[in-house]
């Protein structure tokens, strides 16, 4: 996760000038700020330990296979097979989650 | 890398059909308003009352999806497109052999265009009788409209371009949109006269707005609006398979767009 | 009498007209300034209060017909919608083809989205719904590029399996209480079952497709970059208004209710989600229009989170900042299609717009500073209660992703700034931006527009003091332990 | 068992089988087949709930109102399959149109190929 492996990547697109690998640097550090807070508060809304261990535990894990923001990048691509992969995941998480989570915070 | 995505892409689609399953099987109706339908009624058939009088809107709505969606088969196929060179590429190409227009369709055999003609023509017949008695017998604008249109398109499949049963697509696209306006406007001067949009009028002063039998006199506008509605279906299917099936049509239509664009 | 539906009736109307005026441009283009000035008087037409379509009203104890809820906060989102749309239609003719089929689906679109803010009656919200999708489709369709059909397709199958699921969803709730009255229904969900379970979770699914929330946001992200400028304007403002128009929905049925809680934490996590990932996927975009688009799905989050959290200052934030957004992104969408006539919308290929045309650029950047919350205009006074609104609840983590991820707007906003304003270019490209003109209607629209980004920064009292009866109405107070 | 319970379980996994065809073949033809089918299990589930083992809503003169309204099939639902049938047929010609479109110019109807990345 240095400066020049950031640029070599965005070279391949000749994209790579300053101006723009910062940004892309701040959409990394984004995404990390993203798995920690929302580690936080997951872990709040539950009440137990283990969910922030959980949380905690993916942050590791996008930790190790940084940088995370190519692999964000492709996931994010508009082929169909992509789109309908996570609106499968969409679907059963959302009915995992209103099914079968129980709890309470208001 | 592939078969573990479609591992977990499983695992989530089984989940979810799982609670869809689990919802279906624990059904119970409760009839809620629809005793209120069942005990007040407007015209011996219900579904038509329930379709033109309390939830006549909901069907205006639909009447609007059909047109745009029949707007929107002309814009895909050239119609005032900001920049058509991509469709000019697409349809001044040579054909290949593998596909069907309607001009490289050969012609069935006599048995099928001796059946198909006729057979469509009581179509025309049965599908006016739906449209005009939609009101006290099964059916109505959108049945017999779609009889309509299928009357076509059968015609259309039997005969190619060369069909005795056919409507030229101006004619079409004006038949539709007076019958949406039909609508529209019957729904003002409801507002006008009952002081509701799309309110039942039975009578203009003394003049009983539709002439009927006692039993049905309160069927009101309802008979109209199945007109409009059946000509606004009959136009807009017709319409929408003529232009998934003909090519000619939309080269005219992208060449006269191309006068406009280089005028 | 009542004239509320002609809010409705009257595009519709015109917008028939205008599909029968194919090639007859003079005529076009004059309805169509007409229309426009017209569009705005409507939403003073109603009164307020519930309208019975066909005069059913209540019938037993049922709301038997259609039925419309019009209040002061529906005006104001109506009054907005109807200005963006007749400032995009104004736009719209300034193009060299006056396009009747542009006029007909944006009043179309109009319409539908007015309705669907309007309605009562959750199966007629479906069929809106329906109607906005097509329509959305024929918009990005009309600019007749290749990639232009590609996103159409997807986006419609996309939608039709969400929609298809949602009717199923609205099925589930009939099912259960017998009616599609949303105030009605709202007396027979007091107490959990399987089937109010299923409805609500595909009603969730029907919202994220509607407004662009996670996993929807790629193809409605392709819909806003693949028109024309102009275009994506009015897209992502019928989108937002969606997304407002639907989440009221789902407040006023369940919002309150214990078995709602799983709910609330999907719809706020889908909201959090969607700030995140729109601004990860600006700040890594080259296209000025993608990079837009991908801001307008981060910008929805705002709105999603800020009426997911459910409180009344929460869902006055966020129609509030709906408000705002569709303001300021419309501005900066009208700038990306005046800098499109000068060349293109490569951010690396273009440069040196700022002596060129120096009241654009300040007026884009005025748009540009408003979307990333700075003060004194709009989006900093709505960034700013929805902040407030994620305290009050005691939820500060989400207080602080807002403004993490509002640096992230800043930087990819500043980002693009440079590279069309400020970053240096040769003599021939200025040559060749002098040969091209600039669309006068589009700079008059922009001013409008970032005017009314500075009024409502700095008295955002104007709009606020309509919303807060309403939302009181809907909101329910708690605290996070 | 009962008969509606049977239509619902049927009409689910209707459901089921649409969503399975859009999200697992490979073929743009297919999956706009698939999503009719989808749509015509909602249809099902709608006409379902409607059901309750008597006749047709249509009324003639000798019955009496209130034993007909316990008999009767509801006819909300069938109106609202009756508008979801347009608005599926509209949906379908917009995407066949399209799908005519691309396969002019691909000759080939794989949505991995159509519908790729650009």
């Amino acid at each position: 996760m240095d400066y020049d492996k950031f640029q070599k990547e965005l070279n391949k697109d000749s994209h790579g000038d300053g101006i723009t690998v910062g940004a892309v640097f701040a959409g990394e550090y984004t995404l990390y700020l993203l798995f920690i807070f929302g580690s936080i508060i997951i872990g709040r809304i539950y009440g137990k330990t283990l969910m922030t261990l959980f949380g905690l535990a993916t942050l590791a894990f996008s930790l190790s296979v940084s940088p995370l923001i190519f692999k964000f990048k492709k996931e994010n691509s508009n082929a169909i097979n992509y789109q309908l992969f996570w609106l499968s995941i969409f679907l059963g998480a959302i009915a995992f989650c209103i099914y079968m989570t129980n709890f309470e915070f208001m | 890398m592939n078969s573990k995505r479609d591992l977990v892409a499983g695992i989530s689609f089984f989940v979810f059909g799982a609670s869809i399953l689990y919802s279906l099987s624990n059904m119970h109706v409760n009839p809620g308003v629809n005793l209120v339908y069942l005990t007040h009624y407007i015209i011996p058939n219900y579904v038509c009352s329930v379709i033109f009088g309390w939830r006549a809107y909901d069907t205006l709505g639909e009447c609007l999806v059909l047109v745009v969606a029949v707007m929107v088969s002309w814009i895909i196929f050239g119609k005032s497109l900001y920049d058509n060179t991509y469709l000019k590429e697409l349809f001044k190409a040579p054909e290949s052999d593998d596909y069907i227009t309607l001009h490289g369709w050969g012609e069935y055999t006599p048995i099928i265009k001796f059946l198909a003609f006729p057979a469509s023509v009581f179509m025309v017949a049965l599908g006016i009788v739906t449209i005009l008695g939609g009101h006290i017998t099964p059916g109505g604008g959108f049945q017999g409209g779609a009889l309509i249109a299928s009357a076509l398109i059968l015609s259309v499949v039997a005969f190619g371009s060369k069909s005795p049963l056919w409507f030229d697509h101006k004619y079409l696209e004006k038949l539709e949109a007076i019958g949406a306006l039909t609508y529209l406007l019957l729904g003002v001067v409801g507002m006008f006269i009952g002081g509701y949009y799309l309110f039942i009028f039975t009578s203009v002063g003394n003049l009983p707005i539709f002439p009927a039998p006692k039993e049905i006199v309160t069927a009101g506008i309802i008979p109209y609006l199945n007109i409009a509605v059946g000509l606004k279906v009959l136009a807009g299917l017709s319409t929408a398979a003529f232009l998934l099936s003909c090519e000619k049509v939309i080269i005219e239509r992208i060449e006269k767009s191309e006068e406009i664009l280089n005028k | 009498m009542n004239y509320l539906p002609m809010i409705i009736i009257f595009p519709l109307i015109m917008a028939i007209i205008m599909n029968l005026l194919h090639g007859k441009e003079n005529i076009v283009k004059y309805l169509t300034f007409l229309i426009a000035i017209i569009l705005i008087i409507l939403p003073f037409i109603g009164q307020y209060g519930y309208y019975y379509f066909g005069g059913f009203g209540v019938i037993d104890g049922w709301v038997s017909g259609i039925a419309y809820y019009y209040n002061p906060l529906k005006q104001v989102v109506l009054v907005v919608l109807a200005i963006i749309a007749s400032l995009v239609l104004i736009t719209g003719m300034g193009e060299k083809l006056k396009n009747n089929m542009f006029v007909t689906l944006s009043l179309m679109g109009f319409a539908s989205v007015a309705a669907m803010v309007l309605a009562d009656d959750l199966f007629n919200f479906y069929v809106f719904f329906e109607i906005i999708s097509i329509v959305q489709v024929g918009l990005l369709f009309l600019s007749g590029t290749e990639e232009a059909y590609k996103s159409g397709l997807r986006y419609m199958i996309m939608g039709n399996i969400a929609a298809s699921l949602m009717l199923l969803g609205i099925a589930f709730l009939l099912a259960s209480t017998g009616t599609l009255n949303i105030t009605d229904m709202k007396n027979y969900i007091l107490s959990d079952n399987p089937m109010i379970f299923g409805g609500l979770l595909l009603l969730v699914v029907g919202l994220a497709y509607g407004s662009g929330l996670p996993p929807f946001h790629n193809v409605k992200v392709d819909l806003y970059a693949r028109s024309k400028g102009f275009i994506s304007a009015i897209l992502q403002t019928y989108s937002k208004f969606i997304l407002v128009g639907f989440m009221l929905i789902i407040l006023k049925l369940f919002n309150g209710l214990s078995y709602f809680s799983g709910t609330h934490a999907v719809l706020l996590a889908l909201g959090v989600l969607a700030m995140v990932f729109g601004v990860v996927m600006a700040l890594l975009q080259s296209d000025y229009k993608k990079l837009l688009s991908y801001h307008a799905i981060s910008q929805a989050g705002y709105v999603a989170t800020g009426l997911a959290l459910g409180t009344p200052l929460g869902i006055v934030a966020g129609i509030f900042h709906a408000i705002n957004h569709v303001i300021y992104k419309s501005a900066l969408f009208l700038g990306a299609y005046i800098v499109s006539h000068k060349k293109g919308s490569d951010l690396h290929k273009l440069g040196g717009l700022l002596p060129i045309m120096p009241s654009v650029a300040f007026m884009v950047l005025c748009a540009k500073l408003a979307i990333s919350g700075v003060p004194p205009f709009n989006g900093f006074q709505s960034k700013w209660m929805l902040a407030q609104a994620a305290m009050q609840v005691n939820m500060p983590e989400i207080a602080i992703i807002m403004i993490i991820v509002s640096i992230g707007t800043f930087v990819s906003m500043m980002k693009a700034f440079y590279l069309i304003y400020l970053k240096p270019v040769d003599e021939e490209t200025i040559k060749e931006y002098q040969s091209r003109g600039v669309p006068k209607l589009a700079v008059f629209s922009l001013f409008i527009l970032t005017s009314l980004c500075i009024i409502l920064g700095i008295y955002p009292e104007i709009v606020t003091k309509y919303l807060f009866s309403y939302a009181n109405e809907l909101g329910v107070s708690y605290c996070l332990k | 068992m009962d008969f509606q319970i049977v239509s619902f379980i049927a009409s689910g996994i209707l459901v089921i089988i649409g969503l399975y065809g859009v999200f697992f073949v490979d073929n743009i033809l297919k999956k706009i087949i698939a999503l009719d089918i989808l749509g015509n299990g909602v249809n099902l589930v709608l006409i379902t709930i409607g059901y309750n083992g008597g006749t047709i809503p249509i009324k003639l003169p000798n019955v009496p109102v209130d034993v007909f309204a316990k008999k009767s099939a509801y006819p909300l639902t069938q109106a609202l399959v009756l508008t979801n049938i347009v608005i599926e047929a509209s949906m379908l010609a917009v995407m066949l149109g399209v799908s005519i479109i691309l396969y002019k110019k691909y000759k080939t109807l794989k949505s991995s190929v159509i519908l790729k990345e650009d």
